[in-house]
């Protein structure tokens, strides 16, 4: 076992690829891990910006800026009594979020966080993450109708006829950026989502820019599909508390409605990966192929102490800006310890990128280079999840025939005229 | 336990097919009769799948993806006619759909 | 330096056309007079300057000067080309080019000038007529056609004026377009003209066909070359068509029949250009082919009898008609028919002389007429006038000046003209009967007759107007008089640049127009007598007494209409109806031409039922289009229809009814008891294919 | 070098119906907007071909330039092949096109008011179809473009016509589809025979070119008819010419432009294209019928048709018809043009139907402006409009005097080299066209003095309004495409000249030329030049520009019967 | 891919999925309510699933998952709710003629097993009596097995690619058609 957990350091391969089930069970946990403390953070930081935007505070109380929030939040969730309705189908309704959230989570097992930094390296890996996030349209359905009440029943219909129905423009934008991985001497493209990134790489470019407008055109179709496939403003009207008294989860409580919440958090991050990864070069820095020199990739790798130095920064800043009653003492040392945290690791990241600095195969060289995917990566999805929050703090909601109406007749025109134009220009190019 | 080969997979989905027939022929509800068809559907696929690994190449798979789109466009026109039907009898039992007799 | 650009001279004219066409409607009066005069001025001035350049370069020799601004037909090189009739290629070509010699230097001088006075003459006439900018329009676009048609260096520019005139004269006859007759008149001289157009464009082919060019100066080089024979039996066809088309620019018979009625446009138009310019375009034609009618006598001959009878024809009707203008127009055919009398004797520089003079008395008489109408409140008719010289003397005195020049009364202009042309056509008869002269001398009688009527008609006599007419009598504007005086004292001396041998003059203008009539070799020597040889004394007495001769008729035709109209009153009787009634009714109608033409070609009017003429054509062509034709389209329709119709009675009934329906009735019978198995449980069936297939299986498997 | 352009000038009209098929009918005003900018977008793209084509315009060395595509590339298992080429007759043809389509639908504004989509998007497929018919240099494909083209005429006619407009479509539909389908039986027979000559199936023209004048004659004059009936329905020649009348008095306005503008010059273009290289062999017989060659009887049609349309358009009562009959004549000429098989007539003929594209085509429009405010097209409705619309009828007049050929305007010059092309090869035949001229005055002025002049004496037409801007820009373009070529033709004459002279001498082999080599002296008979009386003295006089003796008398003696 | 990889596709994976897909089957044809037989059938079918990726066929198992269950097993299930009615769980679930079609549906398992067992040879190699497969020497390549689908599906099956889009084209308008209330 030791021997296999060793063999697989150094390795240029995910560890699904590389046969390695131990690391893969490894990388699994660092992944459901990493996803739920993103998911806990995110609600933080939605609860945070909305008031923001809506010009109020938000969750000061629990912790330094309400930062333990979603912990207390969580708590509370875990401790409330679970109801089940009595008329409710019970076998279903108890497998329902369980589906979701197997779905959502799934979709994790491709997700390229670098060309190694996956737990595997699927050939279908595109296929596969679409046919997985479909998945979830079935938590929904059933919960739905296992609540057995008209509320949750409708909301359900509704929310899964909005994902199927966007799930269609979503695609074909998808098979448009694919076609673009086969731009190369052999013509071979490639579902896999690490040869996707390899693709652009290969070709120097982010796809979300090759034959402008055309991949700008389909990223933005995904951008849309991808906030109705997860049933978020402006296409929340689903389970919108104002609509059908929160839609398929009205009748869920406690552990149970969280388990959606965390499976919605979880495929919102995983349809954000997609689009990174299709389009916005997955883990790849900015102008790959302008700023390729090595002292580029060493500034690059700066990148991840300076984002933590800066969070550091801010927040001692906050605990240095904390009021000084005595009723702030615990929260001001609070503060400063998080601070102090993040600055230990923005201080070890620069020490991982000062020392892997060359670009050999020494350990520290190719830690710095998964540190550095990994940043871009995830900073990349995080810029999406700060849009759904926006979103949400932006715009109006739709009326349900609109939506059906934007999906079919002009996403999916637009999608299909966006594909067969790829398809000639391409043909063209070559 | 013993290697796999091809006969294992006949016989899975020999049973799925043999499930299948016996949902079609037995049960009134025609959404189930429904998804027996598309039972019976996976069986042969999965037999198309396995004979295509024996022989070492594609063919079988092609033809399974067929099978897929076959099956899409049955149960997509299957339903639709039942929710037509369902919305003329309010039923949707196999036995009360007799109009058509003679 | 002027001389080269030449072309600017149709172009002034032109510029005034276009201004009008896209600002007229928004201009002025006097910014419109301004603007249209002023071009013709201008013309007038660039085109005197041009002549004089031009008499440097020719140095008194005619040499002809050619300037081809662009090539106009044709692809600009050899390649484009056509088959003579002698089967060798020759290109495909017509320039923008413009030629000046003696000729067209006449043509110029007295185009831009008598244009230029009829311009400041409309000043004053239409100073109170609505569309003015659209009447100086047409009038700026006729001056660009003439000049055009008489600069052009070949057939087809020529053709550009020729038509452009016609195009002019249709307009301005048409000016007053809500008067049907005016219309109708229109209609008539444009198509009556395009007849002659098709002739004379069929004549420019023939002689391109034949020589090669359209071009006057390869085409009389090549006729002068003496590769062709007189009486060429092409170039004499090729000058026939030619003449077509002088017949129809220039009204002669047959085809004279608009330029009466062309009278409907307002009268500085008739002056302009039914009088002094457009008709003379047919005599600029054929003395310009010169060259191609004297290798052809028949068509010589031809043309000297139908001028000669257009003449006497023209004058005939003159005699009689009562409307002022009208006996005018008749009066400019008859002259006409006199020009090609001369052209057609061989006396080109007379015929052309005559054009010359009677291009100022002739418009000096339309514009005086102008005034006359004018002073009256626009009455035309001869009837209703009367003593009128004291109360518009100025227009008296210089009309007067021009019916004496018409009638050829010495020293007058029209004397010299005239009298050259009646020598030359007793001299062409050679010793033999001198029926032309003959007729030439009784037109001449009769000119002076109606001419002199007018007169008296007109200024003599008593008032016979209305009191309200009467009242508002008044001498024309300075504008108008103006032009009248200046005519008139052209009229009154133009005579003299052609004062013939036998009078003692140098006959300067036939000696400058020489070079152009110059004769071919192979003319030359077929030709019996040098027409330019001074006369021998014994034709100078013979020219003599001709003259004397026709002064007396003049005075006779003179002294008559004095006799019979000198004291007019009212209800004057008219000397032909007392004596003979008959003859003044023919004459009266015009012969009945108008009549004649509208039942034979036309077709306006019905010979009882049928309707002949183009029309009656039009008509049966119609009939047979919508009966004939599409009758057979749409029968073959029907009959599709009908076996269409037939063939589905078939099948309904034979063949489906009981070549199929009977087995399936046949097969319901039989299958009956069958279909009691089938009792509506779809996995009934399923089952029953299970078993089927089960029962299949096994026999292949275990056969 | 492939370039392009072809391809795109060809299907930027699909494009902009297919852009159509995607704005909700609704939207009446927008989806007016992206026809008209796609209809002029097509002409603006046609523009760039001018100065590309005018480089080349004398290379010989390529009959077809801008070639697209290879033979056979398409459907190779039939020999059909996508291929794309012009020279000088198309390319003006073209031009013509483009230009027409964005005329007649910047017409159309207000003209159409019901299904308005649908309308657009046919006209536009129509567009298409006949830049096809003109582009293409492979049978099936011009087939294709040429049936292609009939649909929607059909039901421009059919849905938009006037109220007799289904009997109108279905006779133009039906006579013109039997037309195309005796050509499609001479189109197979050509391919069959090219077959059975080189082994080789093919549809492409160029390769057709090679082997068709190898036909026997027996063989030949029945293709000949076959492409006759189908091109001569098109033109229309005269005893099948009443579809037309019918077809435009019930087509709207600007169907009634792109039929008589571009619709008509397909038969004429079919002459020159297809019947006369195809089949020199049968319009050099000298084999008779009714004592007339085939020859003679072409242009023996033509001046009927000439002399005919003529008279009928004098005696119609309706204006359309009598713009439709006057179609005939001028398409007399066109025909007349053709079959004189010598450089000037050929260029002639193509010149007038560009002349005849633009004026008729104004005149069309000219008739719709009034219709559309009146909805009549009776002649004795009107009167004195001049009165009420002076702009209207100045156009009117510049454009019939185009139309009835005065100098200085386009219809001139393509008359007058056509008759001057007929008239060298016989006198009589230019003179039987002549009336036509005047008969053309005749009956224009009298409509226009019938419908302009005089006073107003119908009470609904004294508040008619002038012209509107967009309706004067309709004519701006056809006006100075008149002037253009009545004052300046040469460049016309230059594009057309090169494959003017090829087609002569492939039909003459032998005609003098200067500039291009004679074809190698006719040994077979089958190849020896027309024989017509005129051109007899040119075999008696062998030097006529070495005058020996009087060679005026030698060509006088020579004079044939028939002649002079 | 690398030497070092470890094969996945052991025969107990192979044993709990088709022991999975079979029990799925029976839930299927066993159930009184359908949502529940239509969950039984998705498990069966992502069983399948595994089953394909086990046979290296990860083009048919991606579009097995997405095409069934992330589609049609949701059709069923949306039909399956706008059909709703108590009546038909409560009502009897087995039509009048089941025991014949149990009957026949057994005598085709007889008959399939009876044709594996005489057929077995087929499956062997005729010479060594080995079974044709897992045979080391045909082995698929999966890297590319999209790919080469694909070539397939527009190279020789062309044809039938066509006729399938055009099948489903006909079926989204039946579909359509057949569902909406008033055309």
């Amino acid at each position: 076992m030791l021997t296999s957990f060793m063999s697989y350091l150094g390795s240029q391969f995910s560890p699904g690829v590389a046969g390695n089930q131990l690391w893969a069970l490894i990388y699994i946990l660092i992944i459901f891990a990493g996803v739920s403390v993103a998911v806990i953070a995110m609600n933080w930081l939605e609860r945070k910006a909305l008031a923001h935007f809506q010009v109020r505070l938000g969750p000061m109380r629990v912790g330094p800026h309400g930062l333990l929030q979603p912990i207390a939040d969580a708590l509370k969730l875990l401790l409330k009594e679970d109801i089940i309705p009595a008329e409710a189908d019970q076998v279903v309704f108890w497998v329902a979020p369980l589906i979701g959230l197997l779905a959502a989570f799934t979709v994790y097992t491709v997700v390229p966080f670098g060309p190694s930094q996956a737990v595997s390296d699927m050939n279908i890996g595109i296929l596969f993450m679409l046919g997985v996030s479909s998945l979830g349209v079935l938590g929904i359905v059933t919960a739905g109708w296992a609540s057995n009440s008209h509320y949750p029943l409708i909301g359900a219909l509704r929310s899964s006829a909005q994902m199927v129905s966007y799930e269609v423009a979503m695609g074909l934008a998808v098979v448009s950026a694919i076609l673009m991985t086969s731009l190369n001497e052999s013509g071979t493209g490639t579902l896999s989502m690490i040869g996707i990134v390899q693709a652009q790489q290969q070709q120097g470019i982010w796809f979300i820019f090759k034959f402008f407008p055309l991949g700008l055109i389909a990223f933005v179709i995904f951008a849309i599909a991808m906030v109705a496939e997860t049933n978020r403003a402006p296409f929340d009207l689903a389970e919108a508390e104002s609509e059908l008294t929160a839609g398929f989860h009205t009748e869920y409580s406690g552990l149970r409605w969280s388990l959606f919440m965390l499976a919605e958090y979880a495929a919102m991050i995983a349809v954000s990966s997609i689009a990174v990864t299709l389009w916005l070069g997955g883990w790849m820095h900015p102008f790959p192929n302008l700023l390729s020199a090595p002292a580029w990739e060493f500034i690059f790798s700066l990148f991840p102490a300076l984002t933590f130095g800066g969070l550091a920064a801010i927040a001692f800043l906050g605990a240095a800006r904390m009021p000084g009653h005595s009723f702030f003492k615990i929260q001001r040392a609070g503060l400063a310890v998080f601070a102090a945290l993040l600055g230990v690791l923005a201080l070890l990241l620069l020490v991982v990128a000062i020392a892997g600095r060359h670009a050999d195969t020494s350990i520290a060289a190719r830690f710095r280079e998964g540190i550095d995917y990994v940043y871009w990566f995830v900073l990349k999805v995080a810029v999406f999840m700060y849009l759904f929050i926006w979103y949400r703090a932006t715009w109006p909601r739709y009326r349900f025939d609109q939506l059906m109406k934007v999906g079919w007749k002009v996403m999916l025109p637009i999608s299909l005229g966006v594909l067969i134009v790829t398809a000639i220009v391409g043909v063209l190019v070559k | 336990m013993a290697e796999i080969t091809t006969l294992h997979y006949l016989v899975v989905a020999a049973a799925l097919f043999v499930l299948g027939v016996i949902g079609v022929l037995t049960r009134r509800n025609v959404v189930i009769v429904l998804m027996s068809i598309e039972l019976i559907l996976n069986a042969v696929n999965l037999n198309l799948v396995a004979f295509s690994r024996m022989w070492g190449n594609l063919h079988g798979q092609v033809f399974s993806v067929f099978i897929v789109v076959d099956a899409a466009a049955e149960a997509a026109v299957g339903l639709g006619i039942l929710i037509a039907f369902f919305r003329n009898k309010e039923t949707i039992n196999v036995d009360e759909i007799d109009l058509l007799k003679w | 330096m002027f001389l080269d650009h030449i072309w600017l001279i149709p172009l002034f004219p032109a510029f005034g056309a276009a201004m009008m066409f896209f600002f007229g409607r928004r201009m002025q009066k006097a910014a419109v007079s301004t603007v249209c005069v002023g071009v013709v001025v201008v013309a007038f001035v660039f085109a005197c300057v041009t002549v004089v350049e031009y008499t440097h370069f020719a140095h008194g020799t005619g040499q002809p000067f050619e300037k081809i601004v662009y090539t106009w037909l044709g692809s600009g090189d050899a390649h484009l080309s056509f088959l003579k009739r002698d089967g060798t290629p020759a290109q495909f070509n017509a320039d923008f080019g413009f030629l000046l010699d003696p000729l067209s230097v006449i043509w110029l001088l007295f185009v831009t000038g008598v244009g230029m006075l009829i311009h400041i003459y409309s000043i004053g006439y239409m100073a109170h007529e609505g569309g003015y900018y659209r009447f100086f329009g047409y009038l700026n676009l006729f001056m660009f056609s003439m000049l055009t048609l008489v600069l052009a260096n070949n057939y087809v520019l020529l053709f550009v004026g020729w038509e452009g005139v016609g195009l002019c004269s249709y307009l301005l006859i048409g000016f007053y377009f809500h008067r049907k007759s005016a219309n109708d008149a229109a209609n008539k001289a444009f198509i009556v003209n395009r007849i002659g157009d098709a002739g004379f464009i069929l004549g420019a082919f023939t002689l391109a066909w034949y020589l090669g060019s359209f071009r006057f100066l390869d085409i009389n080089a090549a006729a002068r070359s003496g590769h062709y024979l007189i009486g060429d039996t092409v170039l004499t066809a090729a000058a026939l068509l030619l003449f077509v088309g002088a017949c129809g620019k220039s009204a002669q018979i047959p085809l004279y029949v608009w330029l009466p009625d062309a009278m409907e446009g307002p009268t500085p138009v008739s002056a302009l250009i039914h009088a002094a310019t457009m008709v003379t375009a047919g005599v600029y034609m054929v003395a310009r082919s010169n060259a191609i009618f004297v290798l052809a006598p028949t068509a010589m001959k031809t043309v000297a009898i139908i001028g000669a009878l257009t003449a006497i024809f023209a004058a005939s009707i003159g005699l009689v008609q009562n409307d002022i203008k009208r006996v005018l127009a008749y009066s400019t055919v008859s002259q006409l028919g006199y020009m090609f009398l001369a052209l057609g004797v061989g006396a080109f520089a007379a015929g052309v002389f005559h054009v010359f003079t009677h291009a100022f008395f002739k418009a000096l008489l339309f514009l005086g007429s102008g005034s006359v109408i004018h002073a009256v409140s626009g009455e035309q008719d001869m009837r209703n006038m009367g003593d009128l010289r004291g109360r518009i003397p100025t227009t008296f005195k210089t009309m007067f000046i021009a019916t004496l020049a018409i009638a050829g009364i010495p020293p007058l202009a029209g004397f010299f003209s005239k009298d050259e042309i009646l020598w030359q056509a007793w001299r062409s008869a050679d010793g033999g009967f001198p029926y032309l002269w003959l007729i030439g001398f009784g037109t001449a009688l009769m000119t002076a007759f109606y001419m002199a009527r007018l007169i008296f008609l007109t200024f003599y006599g008593q008032p016979r107007m209305s009191q309200e007419v009467e009242h508002h009598i008044h001498e024309s504007p300075k504008s108008m008089t103006g032009p009248l005086v200046v005519l008139a004292v052209c009229s009154a001396l133009a005579g003299f640049l052609g004062v013939p041998h036998s009078l003692g003059g140098s006959n300067g203008f036939e000696k400058f127009l020489a070079p152009v009539f110059e004769r071919g070799t192979e003319a030359a020597i077929a030709a019996t007598e040098e027409p330019h040889h001074p006369a021998g004394e014994e034709h100078r007495k013979l020219e003599w007494l001709l003259m004397v001769l026709s002064v007396g008729a003049a005075v006779v035709g003179g002294g008559w209409a004095y006799r019979h109209y000198a004291l007019a009153g009212k209800d004057y009787p008219e000397p032909i109806a007392v004596k003979a009634p008959p003859l003044y009714t023919v004459l009266y109608n015009k012969w009945f031409v108008d009549e004649a033409y509208d039942y034979a070609f036309t077709g306006r009017r019905k010979l009882g039922d049928i309707r002949l003429g183009a029309m009656g054509a039009g008509e049966a062509s119609s009939w047979f289009d919508a009966k004939i034709i599409d009758g057979t389209v749409n029968g073959a329709g029907w009959s599709t229809r009908a076996v269409a119709t037939l063939s589905t009675w078939w099948d309904k009934w034979i063949i489906d009814g009981v070549g199929v329906n009977g087995p399936a009735i046949l097969a319901r019978m039989i299958s009956y008891p069958t279909r009691l198995l089938e009792w509506g449980l779809v996995q009934w069936y399923a089952l029953v294919m299970v078993a089927g297939l089960l029962g299949f299986a096994v026999y292949y498997v275990w056969k | 070098m492939q370039s392009h352009i072809l391809s795109i000038i060809l299907f930027t009209p699909l494009v902009g119906a297919f852009v159509l098929l995607f704005v909700p009918k609704e939207n009446k005003d927008a989806i007016r907007w992206i026809a008209n900018i796609f209809a002029l977008g097509g002409f603006l793209i046609s523009i760039p071909l001018v100065p590309m084509f005018w480089a080349q315009r004398f290379d010989a060395t390529q009959q077809f330039k801008f070639m697209e595509g290879s033979a056979n590339n398409w459907i190779p298992s039939i020999g059909a092949g996508y291929v794309l080429g012009i020279d000088g007759i198309s390319f003006l043809l073209i031009m013509l096109t483009t230009l027409l389509g964005w005329v007649s639908i910047l017409s159309s504004w207000t003209a159409i008011e019901s299904r308005v989509k649908e309308y657009y998007v046919w006209f536009l497929v129509l567009q298409t179809g006949m830049l096809g018919v003109f582009m293409a240099l492979d049978f099936f494909l011009f087939f294709v473009f040429w049936e292609a083209m009939l649909v929607p005429m059909y039901l421009l006619i059919g849905i938009w016509g006037g109220p007799n407009k289904l009997y109108a479509a279905i006779k133009f539909f039906l006579y013109t589809l039997l037309g195309s389908v005796m050509m499609l039986l001479g189109i197979l027979f050509l391919y069959f025979h090219h077959h059975a000559v080189t082994g080789i199936y093919t549809f492409s023209i160029p390769e057709l070119y090679k082997t068709a004048p190898q036909i026997p004659f027996h063989a030949a004059i029945w293709l000949f008819l076959a492409f006759f009936l189908g091109f001569a329905i098109k033109v229309p020649m005269f005893p099948f010419h009443t579809w037309l009348p019918d077809a435009h008095v019930e087509a709207p306005t600007a169907g009634s432009v792109i039929l008589a503008g571009v619709l008509l010059k397909m038969g004429t273009y079919g002459f020159v294209r297809f019947s006369l290289p195809f089949f020199p062999q049968v319009l050099s017989s000298t084999a008779t019928f009714l004592n007339v060659t085939t020859r003679g009887w072409m242009i023996g049609i033509s001046l009927v048709g000439i002399i005919y349309g003529a008279l009928v358009s004098l005696m119609q009562k309706d204006m359309k018809k009598l713009v439709a009959y006057s179609s005939v004549s001028h398409l007399g000429f066109c025909t007349l043009g053709i079959f004189a098989l010598n450089p000037a007539g050929l260029s002639g003929s193509v010149l007038q139907q560009i002349n005849h594209g633009i004026s008729t085509g104004a005149l069309f429009l000219i008739v719709g402006i009034l219709y559309e405010r009146r909805h009549t097209r009776e002649i004795a409705e009107y009167g004195g409009i001049s009165n009420v619309m002076p702009v209207y009828a100045t156009i009117t007049m510049i454009m019939f005097l185009s139309s009835m050929g005065l100098p200085l305007l386009n219809g001139f010059v393509g008359e007058f080299t056509i008759l001057q092309g007929t008239f060298t090869e016989s006198w009589k035949w230019a003179a039987w066209a002549a009336p036509g001229v005047v008969l053309a005055a005749a009956y224009l002025l009298w409509l226009y003095q019938r419908v302009f002049f005089g006073t107003v004496t119908n009470p609904k037409n004294e508040k008619l309004h002038d012209l509107t801007l967009r309706e004067i820009l309709t004519f701006v373009p056809l006006i100075i495409a008149a002037f253009w070529i009545g004052l300046y033709p040469k460049p016309f004459f230059q594009i057309l000249e090169q494959p003017v002279n090829q087609i002569v001498l492939t039909v003459r082999p032998g005609y003098p030329i200067p500039g291009y080599p004679n074809a190698t002296p006719a040994v077979n008979a089958q190849a020896a030049p027309v024989t017509t009386p005129a051109q007899i003295p040119a075999t008696a006089v062998t030097a006529p520009t070495a005058p020996v003796a009087k060679p005026a008398h030698a060509a006088a003696a020579a004079k044939p019967k028939g002649s002079f | 891919m690398t030497p070092e990889m470890t094969p996945v596709a052991t025969p107990f994976f192979f044993y709990l999925l088709s022991g999975l897909a079979i029990i799925g089957g029976v839930l299927v044809i066993t159930r009184r309510n359908a949502v529940h037989s239509a969950l039984a059938l998705i498990v069966t079918l992502l069983a399948v699933s595994g089953l394909y990726l086990m046979l290296y066929a990860p083009f048919v198992a991606g579009v097995q998952i997405i095409v069934y269950a992330g589609g049609i097993m949701v059709l069923f299930l949306f039909v399956i709710m706008l059909v709703n009615i108590e009546r038909t769980v409560k009502e009897r679930q087995f039509n009048r003629i089941w025991p014949a079609g149990v009957l026949a549906a057994a005598a085709l398992l007889g008959l399939f097993v009876s044709v594996y067992v005489k057929g077995k040879t087929l499956l062997s190699d005729p010479v060594t009596g080995k079974p044709l497969w897992p045979d080391p020497t045909i082995s698929l390549p999966d890297s590319s097995n999209t790919q080469q689908i694909g070539v397939m599906l527009y190279g020789n099956y062309m044809f039938a690619f066509e006729i399938a889009s055009l099948l489903l084209l006909v079926a989204i308008l039946g579909a359509v058609i057949m569902a909406k209330k008033r055309i």
